[in-house]
């Protein structure tokens, strides 16, 4: 069960994320890497980290995403045109990339330590309240610190944004 | 990776793999988009393999700090967007473009 | 006990009123500044009475660790602040008068310009001396001697508008430096050989180290620390910025250059006593300068009609003394005559300031006279301070230089002869002083002069009417408060208290001897009286007839032409010539713009590489990652 | 039982159950809203217009799918699909009451409970608004186009004091499992103040009650927040391009909105599906009496009918509130219909709130939407969190 559950949501992942990459559409694109995201709070779930998985809902399809199709639309941006690959790019971009990856994926496999399969609830340390116990705990500091980044965010995102006043 | 019958359940290479190939889809979108706004959102698809990563090592460790880095790169990533966003407004108030290209002005 | 507080105090003053003092207004300005010296003045006496230091107690140093500063191998220095009784007396006399002088200089500056900088300054300075004096080590002794000093320099050209200020600023700086040059070799000795810098177990080693076989060490030490201890002070060869430094306003010189700071190189050698105890003929070395200081200071003081010019060189000479006292031994009549010393030299600062003052800038005494209608509190005040210095019987200044002398008789006679002779003498000039200024009829010109000769006062002398006028209250309470305590300081028995640190000397010394002293003082201010109230011409005619002594001693022996001439001509052209066109312009600018060139050749390079376009920067990224991971991977793989 | 057996059986009910409500509270919106403006209201097909709903239904299935030529073929297909999809997908994990046996089966009324129910409620809340944006955008026409902009303006700004407000009383009952929420507010304070949270010490969650109710009926697009569908400015706003189901589908998003918003008020302040007095004082007996009252009602109007055909149809509605009256009384039946009573009962006093503001309330204007929540709404719910987080840190 957990096997076709990853499968399917890895395959939902994969599946957006190139949609996401091919599509000239920045639209398509966001409802894509929202399709991602989704996928991902599943994935989440099988892992167990229920929280991560809500937060994934609420904070990055829920707001981000919210914002990016937002501003879209209000740009109205249109299809872009196909991109001109450079030579460079279109006969070493490729290959590099597959090339990455498979080093990548064997690397994963070859270094991995040998660890129990992923099964659904075998690991229940993601719960809000655990997550809550050592956010205020051990990482307070660095908590605190994201609150300010935060608040500077914003500050910059109205100033930046503003229209002026003459 | 092996292939053959489907496990009952797989390992966590396998998520660090899928995290693996989503970072890789948004390096490609983030070099070959010219779009702004879908390079940016090429980035956020990068956080987001990182965050799988994150979760699945939080798995493999039987420990809660990578839920914890994630979520901290979320927050990230919510103050990115919101700034970048900001920023992405005001070129194209500025340049009516949102071609990442003609917003070279570092050449030379 | 905090001790760390009593420094912070002041230090907050600084940065309140050093970064905020734009802003604030000046009963803030004062409210901080005066505040915390007093407040830390409070704490002073709160902390000693808490150790017992005035019922007889702190026998022992009690020691506070603060933090640890510099740990590096073997060396391990830390921030510690230690009180025994010598602290606590340097410590009471330096918040004390500290206190009363910023009191006072609320009034004298009131119309100053850079107002809330002069109190950041004296603020800062007051931090610096306090952990001069509470330093439980060389190093943070040396920290608080040079921040003084930095303070000293920044007060002293408080006018910077002023070439002369400027240029007394730098002469003090430079001249220090050469001391400070000294002592900084003294630490790195001590703290060579004795691998800590700590002052209590250097002490505790010394004791037990034979001292024949280590004298050349200690003499050397002591030596250095001397020469850093005459360029602080103002002895010879060193004490020709002194003078110079009365440039800056009066409560600066009472309180730096006479009160304190100057005192510093006196504390900082009954502090290291230890070391000159331990080599056999340092000590003398440090009387000899001393008494020829005093002495030639005294004479140059005869002479002087600026009357902070005279008032400096009495410092000088009464520095002469205090050294004198430690050479001979008598380290606690030394640590004594530094305490009433500040007290009536601050008076006297603190008086002429008033005078200057009432005179609306006017420091030259030729042009005064008759004040003591004018300023009758000022007059009384600074005749009290005149008479302690003068070493009138019974006052503070006849109890700490008579222990002075007695010693040295002890030590040596002829130095009594000397000391005595030039206590005469500065009877003598001080009520020379006193005399021209507040005798006679008042020979002020005018409206004239406001303010040329101590400009700071060029803005506020307009605003007052020409003929003298008596300082403000807040001026002349703590001009009351020093004269009492320059009356009675002779009955604070200070020897007694620094018992536990240098034992009494043994033997009752001849009465005789106080009563010479105490009549050649009182012959000076008799001849004083002669000469200026009796019949003026007679100092004219005096110096008509000693010609050549007279400019001799009236250009201060030609010290500062000779220095001149010897040291900085030399310096100055060296530098030019072969610092300056040879080293700076050949070598040095050649390797810079080398290294800008090739850096610029390597650059126009390199730039291909900077397409703009961020994705090319990207890919550029992306392939060194992947390098980086197929080198990871592979060392991984290797495992 | 099979797990998978039971749940299907589950949702099977509770879709059904929640498809009517859907259709007949659109009926219950048009007669209310009727009687509010001194008509009738709905009335020609069947009995009262009972059938209204039915009708419509047909009629919009029926109609013809216009698909405009312009409009951007994929988004504007999946609009509707995600706003209905996201809209009903949170009712999977409402409790509408305790755990019951039913036939030697015990299970929990509701098709299931996460642990961060409400964190998923806010998500899936949150995700509804592409449904609304999309089809703004890809009608491709500036009236929807503003509207789908302003909805997701709005929705965003809105799920802030949402949020905040929903935090507040989860500080005091500590989970975020609803059901566990909803049995953290059992029980009574000096036996008749029910310990529900907009009762509960240390701070009653009124405030935040009340925010939660305004930012939901933002987030639903109800007067007098309906901005993205303002028909006097955007003439119909973000579904001006869309005919018969799909149409119909962004409608039932609003109301399974409006319904989970309503259910979610309830879970989190109202108690759940707790009585609002205790048994011992017969607070069983409340629907018996509600029921027979409307019954008896019944009969009097059937006695003397306005209309001729009421005389037949009244009498009958009379005869079934009398069996809804006399269910009640069964004692076996009662530890399973009493909490859907109670859920039921407050669910419909809010829904009926919702129905209630939009027949009275004008409507914002844009900035005084925004400012209003950024200004009022957002602080407000702030104060109201620090404050129930230090009380409930001072007094745990």
């Amino acid at each position: 069960m957990d096997a076709i559950l990853f499968m399917i949501f890895a395959a939902i992942a994969v599946i957006c994320g190139i949609n996401l990459v091919v599509q000239t559409h920045p639209i398509s694109s966001a409802l894509s890497l929202v399709g991602v995201m989704g996928a991902l709070a599943a994935l989440y779930l099988l892992l167990g980290g229920e929280f991560i998985a809500a937060a994934q809902l609420v904070v990055y399809a829920g707001a981000i995403m919210v914002l990016f199709v937002f501003v879209i639309m209000l740009l109205n941006a249109g299809a872009e045109k196909r991109p001109e690959i450079k030579p460079l790019g279109k006969y070493l971009g490729a290959p590099l990339l597959l090339v990455f990856l498979g080093m990548m994926a064997y690397w994963v496999e070859r270094l991995m330590p040998p660890s129990s399969p992923v099964v659904f609830g075998a690991f229940q340390g993601g719960t809000a309240a655990e997550i809550g116990r050592s956010l205020f705990t051990v990482y307070l500091l660095p908590f605190e610190v994201t609150s300010v980044l935060i608040l500077i965010a914003i500050i910059g995102a109205i100033v930046l944004a503003r229209k002026e006043v003459d | 990776m092996p292939f053959g019958p489907l496990p009952a359940a797989v390992p966590p290479s396998w998520y660090l793999t899928l995290s693996a190939i989503l970072f890789a889809l948004g390096v490609l979108g983030f070099l070959l988009r010219r779009n702004i706004i879908t390079v940016f959102m090429s980035i956020e698809l990068m956080l987001n393999a990182v965050n799988l990563s994150f979760v699945t090592f939080s798995y493999v460790l039987k420990r809660v700090d990578g839920h914890i880095f994630s979520f901290f790169v979320m927050v990230v990533a919510a103050a990115e967007a919101a700034v970048g966003l900001a920023i992405i407004l005001t070129v194209f108030k500025n340049r009516q473009t949102l071609e990442i290209d003609e917003v070279s002005t570092l050449k030379n | 006990m905090q001790l760390w507080l009593i420094p912070v105090l002041p230090l907050l003053g600084f940065l309140l009123n050093g970064l905020f003092g734009k802003r604030l207004s000046k009963p803030a300005i004062n409210a901080i500044a005066v505040g915390s010296v007093v407040m830390s003045f409070l704490w002073v006496v709160k902390t000693l009475s808490g150790l017992g230091a005035f019922s007889g107690g702190l026998e022992e140093t009690y020691k506070e660790h603060t933090y640890t500063w510099i740990q590096s191998g073997t060396l391990n220095i830390s921030v510690d602040f230690a009180i025994d009784r010598l602290t606590a007396v340097m410590l009471m006399v330096v918040t004390g008068v500290g206190a009363l002088i910023h009191i006072y200089a609320v009034g004298y500056m009131a119309h100053e310009g850079g107002y809330y900088r002069f109190f950041a300054y004296l603020n800062l300075f007051m931090f610096f001396m306090l952990i001069l004096v509470l330093g439980a080590n060389f190093l943070l002794l040396f920290v608080g001697w040079e921040g003084v000093g930095l303070c000293s320099y920044l007060l002293i050209g408080f006018y910077f508008l002023e070439k002369f200020a400027t240029d007394a600023g730098n002469k003090a700086f430079i001249v220090n430096r050469i001391g400070d040059f000294g002592f900084a070799l003294a630490i790195f000795l001590v703290g060579n050989h004795f691998g800590t810098l700590d002052f209590q177990t250097v002490f505790a080693q010394i004791k037990t180290m034979p001292v024949e076989a280590s004298a050349g060490l200690f003499t050397a030490i002591s030596l250095l620390l001397l020469v850093g201890a005459t360029g602080k002070s103002a002895q010879i060869p060193l004490y020709v910025w002194l003078p110079d430094a009365m440039a800056g306003p009066t409560p600066v010189s009472a309180l730096i250059h006479a009160a304190t700071m100057v005192t510093a190189g006196v504390y900082m050698i009954a502090r290291t006593s230890q070391i000159y105890l331990h080599s056999p003929w340092a000590l003398d070395i440090v009387a000899i300068v001393g008494l020829t200081t005093a002495f030639v200071a005294a004479t140059i003081g005869l002479a002087q009609n600026d009357i902070k010019k005279v008032f400096a060189y009495s410092t000088v000479s009464q520095l002469g003394y205090m050294f004198v006292g430690l050479g001979v031994g008598a380290f606690s009549a030394g640590i004594f005559h530094l305490m009433t010393h500040a007290f009536f030299k601050a008076l006297l600062f603190l008086g002429a300031g008033s005078v200057i003052h009432a005179c609306s800038g006017e420091q030259d005494m030729r042009h005064m006279g008759g004040l003591r209608k004018y300023i009758p509190i000022t007059m009384v005040t600074l005749l009290c301070g005149s008479l302690a210095i003068a070493g009138f019987p019974f006052l503070s200044g006849a109890a700490s230089k008579d222990l002075i002398l007695e010693a040295a008789y002890e030590h040596a006679p002829w130095m009594y002869w000397v000391g005595v002779f030039t206590a005469g003498m500065t009877a003598f000039y001080v009520f020379r002083a006193f005399f021209l200024t507040f005798f006679g009829e008042y020979k002020g010109k005018p409206a004239s002069g406001h303010g040329h000769d101590d400009p700071g006062h060029g803005s506020h002398g307009s605003t007052h009417e020409s003929t003298p006028h008596e300082s403000p209250a807040v001026m002349w309470i703590p001009l009351v408060i020093l004269a009492a305590l320059s009356l009675g300081g002779g009955f604070i028995n200070i020897p007694h208290f620094l018992e536990p640190l240098f034992p009494a000397q043994e033997g009752e010394p001849a009465r005789w001897l106080e009563y010479v002293a105490t009549a050649a003082g009182l012959a000076g201010i008799g001849i004083a009286y002669l000469f200026y109230v009796v019949s003026p011409s007679l100092p004219e005619s005096l110096a008509s007839s000693f010609t050549g002594l007279y400019n001799l001693i009236y250009n201060k022996y030609f010290v500062d032409e000779f220095y001149d001439a010897t040291v900085v001509e030399p310096v100055v052209d060296g530098s030019r010539q072969l610092l300056w066109r040879m080293a700076d312009m050949r070598v040095i600018d050649g390797a810079a713009n080398g290294i800008g060139t090739t850096a610029r050749g390597i650059g126009g390079i390199l730039r291909r590489a900077q397409s703009g376009y961020i994705r090319s920067y990207a890919a550029w990224i992306l392939a060194g990652s992947i390098l980086a991971i197929a080198y990871i991977g592979f060392m991984g793989a290797a495992r | 039982m099979n797990f998978y057996l039971l749940s299907l059986i589950k949702t099977a009910i509770v879709v059904g159950i929640f498809m009517h409500v859907l259709a007949y509270l659109q009926w219950i919106e048009r007669k209310v809203i009727a009687h509010v403006q001194l008509r009738v209201g709905p009335r020609r097909v069947g009995p009262h217009g009972l059938l209204q709903p039915l009708a419509d239904v047909i009629k919009l299935v029926t109609k013809e799918d216009i698909l405009p030529s312009h409009v951007n073929k994929v988004f504007y297909f999946l609009a509707p699909f995600i706003a209905v999809t996201f809209a009903l997908i949170s009712i999977s994990i409402i409790p509408f009451g305790p755990e019951i046996t039913v036939g030697g089966v015990r299970t929990a009324m509701g098709l299931t409970d996460l642990n961060i129910g409400v964190l998923f409620i806010l998500g899936v809340s949150g995700l509804g608004v592409y449904g609304v944006a999309l089809a703004g955008w890809a009608s491709n026409n500036k009236y929807a186009l503003m509207g789908g902009l302003r909805s997701s303006a709005q929705m965003i700004s809105y799920e802030l004091p949402m949020a905040l407000a929903l935090a507040a009383p989860l500080l005091i009952l500590n989970t975020l499992s609803l059901r566990h929420i909803v049995d953290g507010q059992q029980g009574f304070y000096w036996g008749f103040i029910p310990r529900w949270a907009i009762f509960q010490m240390p701070f009653p969650q009124i405030f935040s009650f009340i925010l939660f109710l305004i930012a939901g009926f933002a987030e639903t697009n109800r007067v007098p927040f309906d901005l993205p569908e303002a028909e006097n400015e955007l003439v119909a706003g973000f579904h001006v391009e869309y005919a018969s189901m799909k149409f119909a589908s962004f409608f039932m998003a609003e109301y399974a909105n409006m319904v989970t918003v309503s259910c979610v008020a309830t879970l989190l302040f109202l108690g759940g599906w707790h009585p609002i007095f205790p048994e011992k004082y017969g607070s069983g007996l409340i629907p018996v009496l509600i029921f027979g009252a409307s019954a008896l009602l019944c009969f009097f109007h059937g006695a003397n009918p306005a209309r001729p055909f009421d005389r037949i149809t009244l009498p009958v509605f009379g005869v079934l509130f009398l069996g809804a009256a006399g269910l009640f009384l069964i004692p076996m039946v009662q530890p399973i219909l009493l909490p859907l009573f109670w859920f039921a009962a407050k669910v419909g006093v809010i829904l009926f709130v919702f129905i209630w503001v939009r027949a009275t309330l004008p409507r914002f204007r844009y900035d005084q939407l925004m400012r209003f929540a950024w200004t009022f709404m957002f602080p407000v719910a702030l104060v109201n969190l620090f404050i129930t987080a230090l009380l409930v840190a001072l007094f745990p």
